[in-house]
């Protein structure tokens, strides 16, 4: 099993749920995180001041998926994901060692 | 409530009243002003005039009300909270209308209940020294006032169905037949019994309402943990709390200074002076007081402590002077903070905004303590005890008529829809499972683009 | 709004004003004050703080408005609504000032419209009953209420600059056009047209002129979504709404009892009452009617519900009954609900606090009950079809005027500085483009110690 | 502050009153309604009623301090605010009812200060043209106003426990004095000093308190890089600083026409009238100066310019036009634009909510704007420099009593309690390290279903 | 070292924290994420229109252990957190290379 | 590649950022958490019920490096973040199998 973090745009995100819902991937965990990189911050004025916000708002989108199904999932999201502008986001791929379903105990691929 | 006459000049004044109010109901249009005014007409139109305006700073505590049980309940519950609050203001109108003034203000049935004037109807010949209209506005929104410090009590397990039937059920009757024997002709008014703007009929009726209600509802989940702990269960949002504690303070000046119901009144000088030292005494008493108990000032106190003051001097606004009022004030808010832990640690009931203590617990003591402070007829002003006792008297025929007859109301409602929501809709929030609904839907996706996940539509 | 004179008193009243008046304006301090107050003076007073108090009851309601507005759209735009609506204020009394006024109640020109009193020259002579500055006050505000609902329809994609320029437009000729054809001496009220307090005159002009700007916008990205489903996008704080409502309600009894101008008609009391018992039954219906649809009572719908009961007894307040006021107020929030539906879903016109449907639609509505429930003259009243039929006409003509007018408005506005900020600058929240601002910027980080990157200063 | 005094009916007037009052406060009921009003009764309870009124509603001013004050600091010292804000209402309510009064309304002691009238002694035979109580009233929220201008510029570093002191010190001393200069009777008001309703007494005193206070107190731990560079603290709440401002706008309209303290007095339309534009003109130059400079209209300063309007047209708000009102607003918006900037970037004192630039600046502003711009013996309507110059006097020698005398006070109770908190809890938040609170606790868990690791009760 | 990552529901926590505790897990790291699954989403009614917010709430749990324990806390997990309905959650279960402690810069074991 | 995962005081971490920047990392992702260990938790009191919130406000900070990158960036870390007080918390490495950038489909180091 492996598990997918995508840090991506929140505009995209909506998009590429749905086509990863059609794919068949139906559990997913999202988080609303800040994150900086290439992609230039917001200029900003307060009370006669302008600064940057340099941590811009993204969606981390986790998927634990089966090993088979990487590269489509992959695929998936570089489809629907990006903008082609700076800051589209990453996927970064880790091993997993187990997933367990709370519920019922249950296993490895039958879990997820 | 005082209800001025202009004695000596009762047949002009009911000619002039005879004819300006016949006027407004039959025709609904106002001719009077083509009359050139006179003293006895401008001093009645500056007393409608204060009465009415009196009656919107009333009406504007609801948004007070409805700030301080968002602030101090959980976010899950807002949308709830809102709900109660705006259909009381409605329920309160439109009951009072019906039947609630009819049973307050009617013509007493041995100083019991009022029986007639269902519907206003014949309430425009009705003398109250202004419009019979705008004497009741301003008792309409003391009505929906009354009923709606029960919301806070309850809040966050009833079922919005079962609140709705008990707000109807309290501004029909309950409240209007305390208003009736205290304000409305009945027999505690005629023993001498002084509650000026209602720490008694108002606060205390919807004080001891909320406190049965909340008994027969028990406690929130998580509030007491299985070991007998007490959990606190912090409201989430103090800004929203302190603004409606600020409003209700607003509004209190027109709920003690209108219920002159007379703007040519002088007396509406020194009571309003008594709402702001009575307020005033309440914060500084419990800031004070937890800052010893606690090493901190507690803010969530001293908020509530604004309201205890207030309430504690609501009955004697027009009696007690400044002294008393700091007196009075200063010792509320003690109290209330005595109350809420005796309430929450003791008794064990719950009560997410402290409406049991600031108003139950100090309506009752403010009207007991015009007994000790009215300048006229007070213990420590040399008067005896006489009205002492007869304060003390309808303290006590108040709780229990109110308690009893809000346990009855409420195990009607009981049985007909149930009181309380399932456990696990009140862990899941009233606001979904009540109302299919959210108070902060977009907050964390703020800078988001479209809202997340707002799926299919099902219908 | 009904301009009251002291008949037959005309000659005296006209020295006492024409004295007080100069001195005001002339030497800008009082005088009056020295002289022996008489019974003309006095109601002349009475009526002068009357109309004050009720303008900044209804100056209040842009508070109402400004989070009604917030807490029915995204977060990522709140700053923007704020701006819109404190420049609305600011805009509708410079702009009122300098030609509002003179268009609306300047000497008519054939009943179309008024031409003199610019920058208020002359005005002082002007007889409304009361001092003319106090007059003015009232309409101002009244003048920048209409311009305000308009903010909420187009609110999430309007470009500022757009609305800036609307707003002017709005208040400086199409509501005073409207106001002087029924209030200023046009022909609509020489025909007998009742609207008195401005259901047409102030909440269609702004419905119907939000109607059209909505419609030259488009719906918001989002809304509609590519298969065609509606897409809700709710707003993010339940509570502010909420609060905006009430706020919104406590102004309304200025708004409608103010409008007599005149503290000593004794017609206030009863427009009061109208005023609660219309709201009352514009929430009770609304939630009856989405209980029994949706089977939960819809918040969102509630709260708007409160506003088009009001809306919909406005126009009536002076002429209508308790009853009718209970019937209007109910059916104009059952009204109100199916409009948004088709507004929503079938005509598919995209207003994200339901402008359109509360004032537009309840605005024509309330008008056209007057010609039902007038006591005086209305068809339920046994007063024949005539007052119906003006009411009909005056509904049209104004929908016809303000559409086209609004219309054409919003195209200069288009061709000068184009209406709808970029699909980007929308998808990002208006704050952020539009004013380099966030409404919220500490609230997630709201426990952590210094403000999270706020990066280099670069000017 | 003008006090009307009947001329001519000094006599029966007074009669009147003393009959009238001693009632009130040796009986403390009322039984003045029993006789039949005059039209010199009804003019005096007009007067009353306008003035509780007035003083209603800058009581209520209080919650949009705090709103403000609230929104434009960070979400973990919102509760210390709010304690600030009550508090300060409580404590100025007191203290200026125990010595306050008597320092400014008590007979001069060469012009310099009141000495008699403690704890109101005396007071009711007083003749201030209303019954003393609500004079006294309408004085008493004044003096807490300013008072809580300092609240705001002290903001998130102040001690609890010394802002407490700071507040008795200013409430009982400082405004008092100043007031007293003033409108006390004392030696400023003599030479012909014009302040209609307090851009000097209130605003500046306030803000020239919050200065000094501030440059002791320092700057925000992270305001000032240490390679010097300006770091805005962006505040956490828009929707509420905007709730806030328009909250006090409408507080205004009390602050302002209330200070007649007379309804009879017809100049208060006028003064309603500047009110408005004033307010406006500050929107409209804030908006069009910040929108020129940075490209987009800021709207943390169009906020701020709405007050810095309202300040600069206090004091002339009985004695310049309409025009006038214009010009000082909108001059009044572009100061502050200014003075922030320098306060910020040049003098680097660190004010987060912008007091000092709109309360003590634009205060100074609009009382030396009265010299140009009064009807009535401004140098821009032909009346000279005398004006001016007096004008000019007592915005300086205000400024040198105030800022010495807050100096002596802030040092007194630095040596008593310390100002500032240390850096970690200031880190941390004043409110959980002041008050062992947190303004927002629910809200990240709000769809969670138990309060999150609310942990032990240790207690 | 392994690192736990649970998924869990927000009205569960409390329990399953403080059975962590007794058990002798002192440190642990807690985010509000929202997840989908099996799950069924809320229905919720806005301005007339019904629709679905499928994304629900749940709170991550994140635990650093050493490997000899990841056996009793996931059956402690299983235990406490389990309502035995759809949405209980799951167990991810990850290797973990190095744990250092900023204040003292200890690695390993000693870390956590 | 590598993922570190800090766990790290709200306070210090415009400092560990500006280290980070200077060094040359430019992308990261930042999360507000909540956490326990060691470090006490603050008392507050309500309606006058004194109890303990266990949970303090951490940030997460994210940080996909290079393999050779890791022991410098740790040093910034330990270094600008420590306070030597309680609560510093803690430095997670993770072994990462891929990292993807969304806009260009480039893949391993060229992705970060
Ligand atoms: N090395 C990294 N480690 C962790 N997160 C990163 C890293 N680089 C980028 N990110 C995340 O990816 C987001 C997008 O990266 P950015 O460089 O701006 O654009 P792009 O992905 O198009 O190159 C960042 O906001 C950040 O959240
Ligand atoms: N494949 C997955 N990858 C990541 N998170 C998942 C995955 N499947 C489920 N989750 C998370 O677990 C939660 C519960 O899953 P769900 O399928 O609804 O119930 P259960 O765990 O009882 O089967 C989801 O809300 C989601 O946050
Ligand atoms: N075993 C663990 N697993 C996950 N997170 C942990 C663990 N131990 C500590 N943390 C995180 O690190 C933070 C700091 O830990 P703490 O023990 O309080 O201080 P220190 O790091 O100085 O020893 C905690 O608040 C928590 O977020």
């Amino acid at each position: 099993m492996k598990k997918l973090e995508c840090i991506m745009r929140p505009a995209k995100f909506e998009q590429v749920k749905e086509a990863l819902g059609n794919y068949g991937i139906k559990g997913m965990t999202v988080t609303h995180v800040t994150g900086c990189g290439l992609q230039q911050g917001k200029t900003e004025v307060y009370r006669g001041s302008t600064f940057t916000i340099n941590l811009l708002p993204k969606i981390k989108l986790e998927l634990v998926i089966s090993d088979q199904q990487v590269e489509q999932v992959t695929e998936i999201i570089k489809e629907e994901g990006s903008t082609g502008e700076i800051g589209d986001g990453k996927i970064f791929i880790y091993h997993i060692e187990e997933a367990i379903r709370i519920r019922t105990g249950e296993k490895g691929d039958h879990a997820i | 409530m005082y209800i001025k006459t202009f004695k000596g000049e009762d047949i002009m004044l009911k000619k002039i009243l005879f004819y300006s109010l016949t006027s407004i109901f039959v025709l609904a249009l106002p001719t009077f002003a083509a009359e050139s005014p006179t003293p006895l007409t401008n001093a009645l139109a500056l007393d409608t005039v204060w009465t009415l305006i009196a009656a919107f700073l009333v009406f504007f505590m609801h948004a007070g009300f409805t700030m301080v049980e968002i602030g101090f309940t959980r976010a899950k519950n807002a949308v709830n909270i809102i709900m109660k609050n705006i259909v009381t203001v409605a329920v309160g109108a439109v009951t009072f209308f019906i039947v609630g003034f009819a049973f307050m203000f009617g013509d007493t049935l041995g100083g019991i209940i009022g029986l007639n004037h269902f519907l206003l109807a014949g309430a425009d010949k009705m003398d109250f020294g202004i419009p019979t209209m705008a004497f009741w506005i301003f008792q309409a929104v003391f009505a929906a006032t009354a009923a709606t410090i029960v919301s806070g009590a309850v809040a966050e397990r009833i079922k919005f169905g079962a609140y709705f039937l008990l707000t109807i059920l309290i501004t029909a009757f309950i409240y209007p037949v305390v208003g009736h024997w205290i304000w409305g002709g009945g027999w505690l008014g005629d023993l001498g019994f002084i509650d000026f703007a209602g720490s008694t009929v108002v606060h205390s009726t919807g004080g001891w309402s909320a406190l049965v209600i909340a008994v027969l509802l028990g406690a929130r989940v998580g509030k007491y943990s299985p070991d007998g702990k007490v959990m606190p269960i912090p409201g989430h949002s103090m800004p929203l709390g302190a603004l409606g504690v600020l409003i209700l303070w607003f509004g209190w000046f027109g709920f003690n200074a209108g219920s002159t119901v007379a703007g040519t009144d002088m007396a509406i000088a020194s009571i309003a002076v008594i709402t702001l030292l009575g307020g005033a005494a309440g914060v500084l008493s419990t800031m004070a007081y937890t800052w010893l108990r606690h090493g901190k000032p507690d803010p969530s106190l001293v908020l509530n402590g604004a309201l205890a003051g207030l309430v504690s001097i609501t009955a004697g606004a027009a009696s007690i002077g400044s002294v008393g009022a700091l007196i009075l004030g200063a010792a509320g808010g003690i109290i209330m903070v005595a109350a809420v832990e005796i309430f929450d640690k003791k008794i064990r009931i719950d009560d997410p905004v402290g409406a049991i203590s600031v108003h139950g617990i100090c309506g009752a003591f403010g009207t007991i303590g015009v007994g000790l402070f009215a300048v006229n007829g007070g213990l420590f002003y040399g008067g005896g005890v006489e009205l002492l006792l007869i304060q003390l008297l309808g303290v006590v025929v108040v709780f229990l008529f109110v308690s009893i007859s809000a346990t009855a109301a409420a195990l009607i409602v009981k049985s007909l829809v149930g009181l309380r929501v399932s456990e696990a809709e009140e862990l899941g929030g009233l606001d979904i499972n009540e109302h299919g609904s959210e108070a902060y839907v977009d907050l964390e996706e703020r800078i988001g683009t479209t809202v997340l996940s707002m799926g299919e539509i099902t219908k």
